[in-house]
This record gives structure tokens, sequence and C-alpha cells, in this order.
């Protein structure tokens, strides 16, 4: 059994609102190509197994897994879809190393969300179709619910959560990649159009395309091929119950679950001593301070006013989605944790351009399914290989 | 364990159950719609048809043409954007008569699916397209067909530019 | 001769498509029960498990926890609390509603789990955690077995 | 360094049927409630759920394994679900192997469920998403235009005819007959009986094919630790194998699947076979077509290119063969509820393995069985080796 498994080369699109020019092969082909160029391996020979995470129906193809072989160099080899985020996908690929029968995963994962013209319909066909969807609504009301909850449990406030979207937004300006960098004032935020109370528009990320590939070794091969690799020292799933009666709406259970999982394989007693900074989903700006808190990087409920005293920015204490976040570079569907991810092995390795951290070593990504789901992912890197028992 | 196990959970229903209204159901329809971008390699595709001409595409380092247009090449990963010209014609590589239209109806006319090899493609590659003008019982393996095209006019860039393929003389 | 790729925007195509899905959903053995009871008797059942001590509304066959079997079924409600509240302003297909409309989990009294629905007669400004309600039923007659059974929950 | 050894502890699956009463979840907790009590495990000791499931368009719930994860027991757990088409069922053995493998979990409850009845009105239709947007959709194909091309192409290559084929849908029917589970069983169909069934897309005829079907299967997968606590049978997972071709699939030779071969050849490896016709003791390919049984024996070089039909002819095949191939009936006989009857082919082996087959049961104590499924466009092959010899 291999004891390490680190990330070796990491690949990605620019994120944007459209990209006509491109199908989703495309899209792929690019990421793929500049993973393997960024771990200097070639598909067709060094890597043993892929994996892949999608949906059917954000995809609009039945048995998507059909067709992602070719543009990541693996046709006829080891290739496997994970219905799941791309943290799930990393998770897998992880798994396949620590067998010790593979040496070299690539995961990747995308986002064709603007080709998508009724994404609120499809949504609502994840919910149960006797209990739940006879109602009719559109799911955003699964996420306002949960804000409401949430926001009594805590007494997080709406400008509390309006400063994660002014945080992340501007954020995002320093993101060459990101779609949505933006200068916001908090009362605009509050302001603007109101979709589900509490939740408004600019609180609620908006989709953008993209892919995102990453290469990843077992703990030999990747001190052969890179000088700076990001190892996974912890990662965990899980889901809370997928139902709408039996969840627990306040908290985010499966995050807290997830990461209970992810820190006990990194051997952490200490999270909040010990990570750095972290990127965590914010698919809406409370998910943002509610993640935080599942996460155990604050006290519960101390998430919000930690966002409002500014210790979640860049220069602060604890920074959050340096990267810009769901909100700043958006929400990129089964992509989402890899777009966490790749921030925090940006980070690590310093090569992070103007909203680089300073003398950052330990990182944490999370991520959320999405509505209406309860099922979440967290990974703990590090730039150092540390131990790893059991 | 089987041989443990006396009855098997599992309960059957037929089609009358729900007609009659014995159990309880209900029906749900899902709104899906989407706008696929095409890419450069099937839009060039796509833009062939609306011209009425096959297009593939050339890796130099593999050394082969293929059909449909793609812009990486599967086997050295290498890209592909080297568009060429195809003729409409080729051979074909397996066929059935289908007497079951995709949404599950019955026809006594059937329908001719084949996958046919166009020519000038290296090794022969192949699309999925349908045979006519053809009595179903003369088409074999190894058939040689050629496209017969919408006119102009009606052309819109679609796969359904070319109505069918049919013999070529002499078959 | 090689041909000229498609490098100009007046010539970026997308291909239009659906994904014709269409269902036929059967209730199964434990909401056949759970919507029979609402259309013939007027009444909610749920199933405690006693292994876990959760009463599961709707009714299950399994208690998602510890995955015994679930057989007792016993009536809770009519009347509940509600847990949160939001007032919805879109539609399913992005546009607005004329008239925005409350949806609110209501956890029925005897109930461990909490069911999703609308709440009428009730103020966006005073509605909302706390708040007893009860359901508003179709008349017996019309009713079909169905969720929409219940019109909408009202403050009790 | 040596791998951490897998083994199936228990197995549990629903009867397969056209409609059923029971919804995804409940199907799915009857076979994950029946695999967990045939090992005397708990749900609160097991440590992972891995749930394979095809199409959504099935059950016709969008993102169907978070629909599916509290009745596959993953309340609180952490849960994934696996997809790889109709190789899904199957491949959801070596996806909970790499969870137990991978010294991360240490129990994990595999679980398949399908409800085709749910696509409304004929699940077939469904299938019309499974090929291209762009370049085939328009031509409105359907699932049975790919099997009959592939069937063609196949017989066509090695002059097959179809009587050679039909022999495929008796055996399997007959063999069926003997599983409680099946909804298709049929101790005296005759290969008449399939030569004058009726034609659905030359060369396919209704009783080469499989039904559509709803039902669901599970497995328990343990640590060696767990399994020596927890059974004096244990079935180990002695090698898995997966491989992906092209989606090109208009690009290649449709008579011989290569990437079943490469997935074969990936499990024997692991599981150290060099000589598969006299290491492999029992043989579960899979058989959604009769022609695909032929096929896959074929690329899972357990007979010559062409040479399936002879040695199904000779009665190697047959359930008191020399190497019996789906003494369960397969999806022929038993049903096929997809991912279901995938996972269904590795409870088989589980079965067999131990002798607890009941009237299935192969003569002469088999040691290593190969599962194996297909899918995506004529695509992918998935590949599980179990053996009741631990492996080294």
């Amino acid at each position: 059994m291999s004891t390490c498994v680190a990330i070796v080369g990491v690949g990605w699109t620019g994120f944007r609102p459209v990209t006509p020019e491109a199908s989703y092969k495309e899209l792929m082909y690019e990421a793929a190509r500049r993973a393997y160029a960024d771990a200097g391996v070639d598909p067709r020979k060094d890597v043993d197994t892929f994996v892949t995470v999608s949906e059917d129906f954000h995809e609009g193809t039945s048995i998507f897994d059909e067709y992602v072989p070719d543009q990541l160099g693996g046709a006829q080899r080891p290739v496997h879809t994970i219905s799941g985020d791309g943290l799930h996908g990393l998770a897998a690929a992880a798994m396949q190393i620590l067998t010790g029968r593979f040496r070299i995963a690539v995961v990747e994962g995308h986002s064709k969300a603007s080709n998508i013209l009724t994404l609120p319909s499809i949504t609502a066909y994840a919910l149960d179709p006797v209990v739940n969807r006879p109602l009719g609504f559109h799911p955003v009301a699964v996420a306002a619910l949960e804000a409401d909850a949430y926001m009594r449990r805590t007494g997080a406030t709406r400008e509390q959560c309006a400063a994660v979207v002014t945080k992340n937004r501007r954020n995002a300006l320093r993101n060459p990649s990101s779609a949505y960098g933006a200068e916001l004032r908090a009362e605009e935020v509050m302001a603007s159009e109101v979709v589900a109370s509490p939740l408004s528009r600019l609180e609620i990320s908006d989709h953008a395309d993209g892919a995102i590939a990453m290469v990843l070794a077992d703990a030999k091969s990747a001190l052969r091929l890179s000088r700076r690799p990001i190892w996974i020292r912890g990662i965990g799933w899980a889901n809370d119950s997928p139902s709408l009666e039996s969840r627990q709406w306040a908290r985010a259970a499966y995050a807290e679950r997830a990461a209970a999982r992810a820190y006990r394989m990194a051997g952490m007693a200490d999270p909040r001593r010990e990570i750095q900074f972290a990127e965590v989903d914010d698919t809406f700006a409370f998910k943002e301070l509610q993640h935080l808190e599942a996460l155990g990087l604050c006290d519960s409920g101390a998430a919000g006013a930690l966002t409002a005293s500014g210790e979640t920015a860049p220069g602060g204490r604890l920074p959050v989605n340096v990267s810009g976040g769901s909100l700043g570079v958006g929400d990129l569907l089964e992509a989402g944790g890899l777009a966490r991810a790749l921030e925090v092995v940006l980070q690590l390795r310093g090569e992070a351009g103007s909203r680089q951290l300073e003398g950052v070593s330990v990182g944490v990504a999370q991520s959320w399914r999405g509505l209406p789901t309860t099922s979440g992912a967290v990974a703990v890197f590090s730039s150092e290989a540390g131990r790893r028992e059991s | 364990m089987t041989e443990r196990i006396s009855s098997f959970p599992g309960t059957a229903l037929g089609e009358g159950d729900f007609e009659s209204g014995r159990v309880l159901s209900v029906h749900d329809r899902l709104r899906a719609h989407y706008s696929w971008d095409a890419g450069p390699a099937i839009g060039r595709y796509l833009q062939g048809l609306k011209e009425g001409r096959m297009v593939g595409v050339r890796c130099g380092r593999c050394e082969r043409t293929v059909v449909p247009p793609r812009s990486f090449c599967e086997c050295c990963f290498g890209p592909m954007g080297e568009f060429v010209p195809l003729a409409d014609a080729g051979t074909v590589n397996t066929f059935s008569l289908c007497y079951v239209t995709w949404d599950v109806r019955r026809i006594t006319d059937p329908l001719l699916p084949a996958v046919i090899d166009i020519d000038g493609t290296s090794p022969p590659a192949g699309i999925l397209h349908l045979l006519g003008e053809v009595d179903p019982q003369e088409i074999r393996i190894g058939l040689r067909v050629r496209a017969v095209w919408k006119p102009s006019e009606e052309r819109e860039g679609a796969i359904t530019d070319i109505r069918y393929f049919k013999p070529l003389d002499g078959g | 001769m090689p041909l000229e790729p498609v490098l100009r925007t007046d010539r970026l195509r997308s291909w239009q498509g659906e994904m014709p899905v269409a269902n036929r959903y059967s209730f199964g053995v434990a909401l056949e029960r759970f919507f029979r009871a609402i259309k013939d008797e007027g009444q909610i059942l749920g199933t405690p498990c006693a292994r876990c001590g959760v009463t599961y509304v709707p009714g299950r066959i399994f208690c998602e926890r510890c995955f015994d079997g679930l057989t007792e079924w016993k009536a809770v409600g009519p009347q509940g609390t509600v847990e949160a509240i939001t007032l919805l302003h879109v539609d399913l297909d992005g546009s607005r509603l004329a008239q925005p409309r409350l949806l609110a989990l209501v956890k029925l009294d005897g109930a461990g789990t909490v069911l999703l629905h609308y709440l009428e007669g009730a103020s966006p400004g005073e509605a909302g955690a706390g708040l007893r309600v009860e359901p508003v039923f179709r008349p017996a007659g019309e009713r079909i077995g169905s969720i929409l059974d219940i019109r909408h929950f009202r403050p009790a | 360094m040596s791998m951490r050894r897998v083994a199936v502890v228990g197995a549990g699956m629903t009867r397969f049927v056209r409609r059923a009463m029971e919804t995804p979840k409940e199907l799915s907790w009857q076979a994950a409630g029946m695999a967990l009590e045939s090992c005397g495990l708990t749900l609160n000791e097991v440590d992972a759920v891995c749930i394979g499931s095809a199409p959504d368009a099935f059950d016709g719930i969008h993102m169907k394994g978070e629909y599916l994860a509290d009745g596959s027991g993953a309340w609180g757990k952490p849960v994934m679900r696996s997809f790889v088409g109709g190789g899904t069922g199957v491949f959801a053995a070596p996806q909970g192997w790499y969870h137990v493998a991978s010294g991360l979990f240490d129990v994990v409850l595999v679980v398949a469920e399908e409800k085709m009845s749910s696509f409304y009105p004929h699940a077939q239709a469904a299938f019309l998403t499974i090929f291209d947007h762009t370049t085939e959709r328009p031509l409105q194909p359907n699932l049975l235009w790919i099997f009959a091309l592939e069937m063609n192409r196949y017989m066509q290559t090695y002059g097959i005819s179809k009587r050679d084929v039909a022999q495929v849908a008796v055996k399997n029917k007959r063999n069926a007959a003997d599983h409680p589970c099946s909804m298709l069983g049929q101790a005296e169909i005759t290969v008449d009986d399939v030569l004058n069934s009726e034609v659905l897309a030359y060369p396919v005829q209704r009783l080469d094919v499989s039904p559509v079907s709803d039902g669901a299967a599970a497995l328990v997968l343990a640590s060696e630790e767990v399994a020596a606590r927890v059974t004096d049978k244990p079935v180990w997972v002695q090698g898995v194998g997966w491989n992906l071709d092209t989606a090109y699939w208009t690009n290649r030779d449709l008579a011989y699947p290569e990437y079943v071969e490469r997935a074969a050849r990936m499990a024997y490896e692991m599981a150290g076979v060099r000589e598969p016709r006299k290491e492999i003791h029992i043989v579960e390919p899979y058989d959604p077509f009769d022609y695909k049984e032929l096929h896959h024996l074929e690329g899972l070089l357990l007979a010559d290119r062409g040479k399936a039909p002879e040695i199904t002819a000779q009665g190697i095949t047959a359930r008191d063969g020399a190497m019996p191939v789906c003494p369960s009936g397969g999806l022929l006989g038993v049903g096929n509820p997809i991912s279901a009857a995938g996972l269904m082919k590795v409870a088989e082996l589980f079965w067999q393995l131990r002798g607890e087959a009941g009237r299935r049961q192969v003569p002469g104590k088999p040691e290593r069985g190969l599962a194996q499924a297909w899918g995506d466009l004529m695509q992918v092959g998935t590949v599980v080796i179990l053996g009741t010899e631990r492996p080294s």
C-alpha cells in the first residue's frame, strides 16, 4: 500500500460566462494538455488510470462517460466516471493510487453550464418525484430555507452574507481565470432583487464554463516528476440524508463529517491552528459561513462576525476563497471542488501571482454538490509531505 | 446463501395495476433544453455538410485521416486541426434493418442504419447514417454507396443534410 | 488542400436539442400507504423507528439511520410548527412570479422530520419559525393521492 | 509492497421484475439490507458506500446517486456513485475494492439499482440520448441499432449463423429457470423459439434480447481482518480490470471487443492468471443480447476469435460443462435492470464459489470465477475475478 499521494500537475482553461468557441471536448482537451505539460507526463504512456466527474442531465447526454476518453488521452485505458463533485473524483483517484496498483492518475471536471438552457427545471428533477416535485417550486427555495434556518440558529446577518460577496468578487479581480471579479458595496448586494428570502440575486453564484484537470502520483513518482509536489494529506466526503424531510437544515452535517474524516486522515488534532487558508463552497453567500463553521475553522455561529471583521480577507488571519470562490470565479457545476483545490495547489506552490499569500504551507479545499444535495467533500493539502500513519 | 433464502423482495406490478388505479403513480416530464457549442471541429463538419461535402481531419504525426472531425488525436494526443475534404462515397461496414423507431413504435418499412466507411479515411473510418433507394434484401457488408444530399437551399449544416446513402451504380 | 478552420465568430455554431425524458413513478410501498391515508382518511401518517427515536413523515419502510424495517404506522399532526420559511419570487423558468409564495418547513406534532409545503394566509412579515400551522386538505372527493391533496398550510 | 486484501463477505438482491412497486430507494434498501444480514453486519459497521446506477433518465431522477444514498445505507457516510454505462454494475465491485484496498475503509457496502420502468412509456426511448447530440441524434437512432450493427459485423466477420447465436439465449433462459429472482426463466425454450421470434432490427430478434427490468443487488466488501471475523468462507477479490475505448465507435472494428481484452488482461495480471481457460472455472460475462456472451468470451480470451459458438455448441459453457458460462441465467434469463444485473453477476460468483447457489450450483467446487460487463457506446469493459484462495 502506498502511503502518500501528491498532485504533480494542474491544468485549466480560463473560466468564462460563455465559451462559444469550444465544445466541452476542446475545453477538456485544453485543461488536460496543460496538466500533462505541467506534470511532464505523456497520457498515452504514463497515466495508469483516469477519473472524470459529470452528471448526465448537465451534459444533455445519457451515459456521458462515453464521451470523455479521447480528449484526455485515455482511449483504451482504465477510465471511469464518478457522478459526483471534482473532489469526489480526486478521492477516487487518490484511493486507486493508495491501493498500490496505480502510480499516476488523472482527474478531470468541467462545466458547460452556458449550454444548459433550463437548469432550474433540471435541478428540480433531483427532488423526490412523489413527495416534493409536484409542488412545482424553483429549487432555489431549498437554499433559501436552509439560509433561514442557518441564520436563525447562528444569528448570522444579511450584512455578514453580503460581506462574503464583496470579499469574493473583489478577490476574483486578482484571479485572471475568474469570470466575475468586481468591486461591489455591501449595500448593493443587499439591495439586489430578492430571489427567495433571505437570498438576493448577488448572493447567488452565477455559472461559468471551463475545465480543470489534475495529475496525481504516488510518493515515489511525485518526487521524480515534480520539484513542488503538493501532498493530499487528508481527504473525506460524506452525505447527510438526501430527503428534504429528514436532513439537517441549519447546519452542513455533510461538511462536518467530511472534514472530520479528512482531518483524521491528515493526523490533524487542531485544524484551526494548522490550516492557514481555505477554499470553501460559496455557491450561496451564506454557505461560505456555514461551511467555515462545519470545517471547524471557527466556532459555530462565529463565521459571520469573522468575515465582517475582515479576518477572512486575503490579509486576514484566515484567508478564505482568495481565488474569488464560486461567487467570483463562477459556479462550475461538477468542477467546483477542483476549482477550490486548484487555488490551494497554486497558493502552496507559490504560483498564485498577485493574490499569492505569504508563507503558506497547509490549506483546505471543500465542496458541496449544490442543490438539492447534502453531499460534500473536503481535502487537506500541504507543500510538505508530512507523515501519514495507518 | 440463495439456497437459504426462500423468498426474495421485490413486488411485481402489471400495467393494469397502474391503469386501474390500484397503485398510485405520478407522471412527470423533464424540461431539459440545451444549446451545445459545436467547437471548431464539429463546427467545420457542419459547415461542410451545408456546403454539400464531407469533411475529415488529419493527424500528420499518425498519418491518419478520420471522420467525424475532432480537435485532438485520440491515438497520439496531439492536436488535430488540418481539415480535409472527403468524398461523399464509401463502403457499408455494417448495417441493420430496423423495425422499431427510437420511441419504440413498430414500423413495417424498416429503417436502414449503417456504418459507412468514408473514402479517403485511413484506417477506414465510418460514420453512422441511413441507407435509402435500395432493396433491403440487397444490402450487404461491402456495398459501395454515395450520399444523397438535400438541395442546397434546404441544407442547414446538419447531419440530416444528407438524406441517406444509396448504392453506387453497380454497387 | 486543407480547408479553412472555423476561426470567425460569424461561423461559430451551436446545436439545439433536448433530453426527451418522461417518467411515471410508482409511489412505492411506503408512500402508497401514506398518500392513501391522506386521500381516504385525511390523516398524515408517520413511521417511528424505535431504535433511533425518529418518526419519519411521510412514513417509510426503512430507517435511514439504522436500516431497521419500519412497520408501525401512527397518525401525526395535523397541527405543526414552522421551522424555516422563505418567500419565493421566481418560477421554474426563471421568470418572476406574479405573486410571490411562502414556502415553509413544517414539523408536525409528533413527527421527527419536516414537511415542505406552501403556506397561505400569513403575511410574509409575520410568518416565521415558531408559527403554529395546520394543513388545508382538498375536499375528500377531490383528493387523488398526492402531496397536492394538501392545498397548503395555514396559521392554526 | 503487498496490497491490502479485500474479500466479499455478503450479497443480496431483489427479484428482477418488469415493473416494481418499490421506489428505487426501497429496492436499494431491500438488497443492501439482505447483503448485510447475510454476513451478520449492521449498518453501523459500514464505513463507506459505493453506488452503481446507470442513466438518470431511467429512474427519472437527476443526480440519482444522491437520491439513492439513504436507501443504500449512506446516511452520514462517505458515498460515491460510479458510472460507466452498462459496465457500471460489475464496475461497482472494483470501485468497492479500491475503497477497501486503499486502506481508508474496512467495510464497504456496494449497491446497484435500476428502475427502468419509471421511464414512460418505454425505457428503450431513453437510449436516444446516449448518441452524440450533434452528429448522430438527429438520425433518431435507438439502442437496437448499435447492437444490430455490431452483431451483424461480428457474424459476418467470422461466418457465424443466427442459429449459433440463439443457443446462448436458450442456455441462459433455461439456466434462469432455477434462479428465484428470475423474470424470464424458461426451462422449455428452444433455438427455434428464438429464431421464430419477432425481428426487431435484423439480425436482432426479440428473444435475442434481455428485457427491460427493475431491481437491485448489493455486496458487502471487507478487509481481511473483518472478513476473518465475520465469515469462514470469504471470497477474495483476486483481480479487477476496466478499460474504455474511443467514443468514435464508428471508427472501430466492431467484430472484436478490444477494450474487453484490455480489461481482462489487467485483471488477469493482478490475479496472477496466466492461462485463463484453465484457471477460470466459472464465467458470468455480460449477455444483454445473446451474441454479446460469445463476443465477450472471445474478448476475455476464453475462446478463440469467432470460436465461442463452437464451445457453446459443444456444451462446454453449459452449467455442467467444463467452463460454465452464465449459470445464473444471465441478463437474458434473470432480467436486465442494468447496473443491478451487472452486480448480480458478481453476487452469483460469490454464491457459486461458496457452494450456496442451490439448484444453480455448478459441479466440481469451482475456485475462481470471472464476471464482466460492457457498456457505453460498445466501448467499456469491466472485469472482476473472485476466488476462494487468498491472494498472495
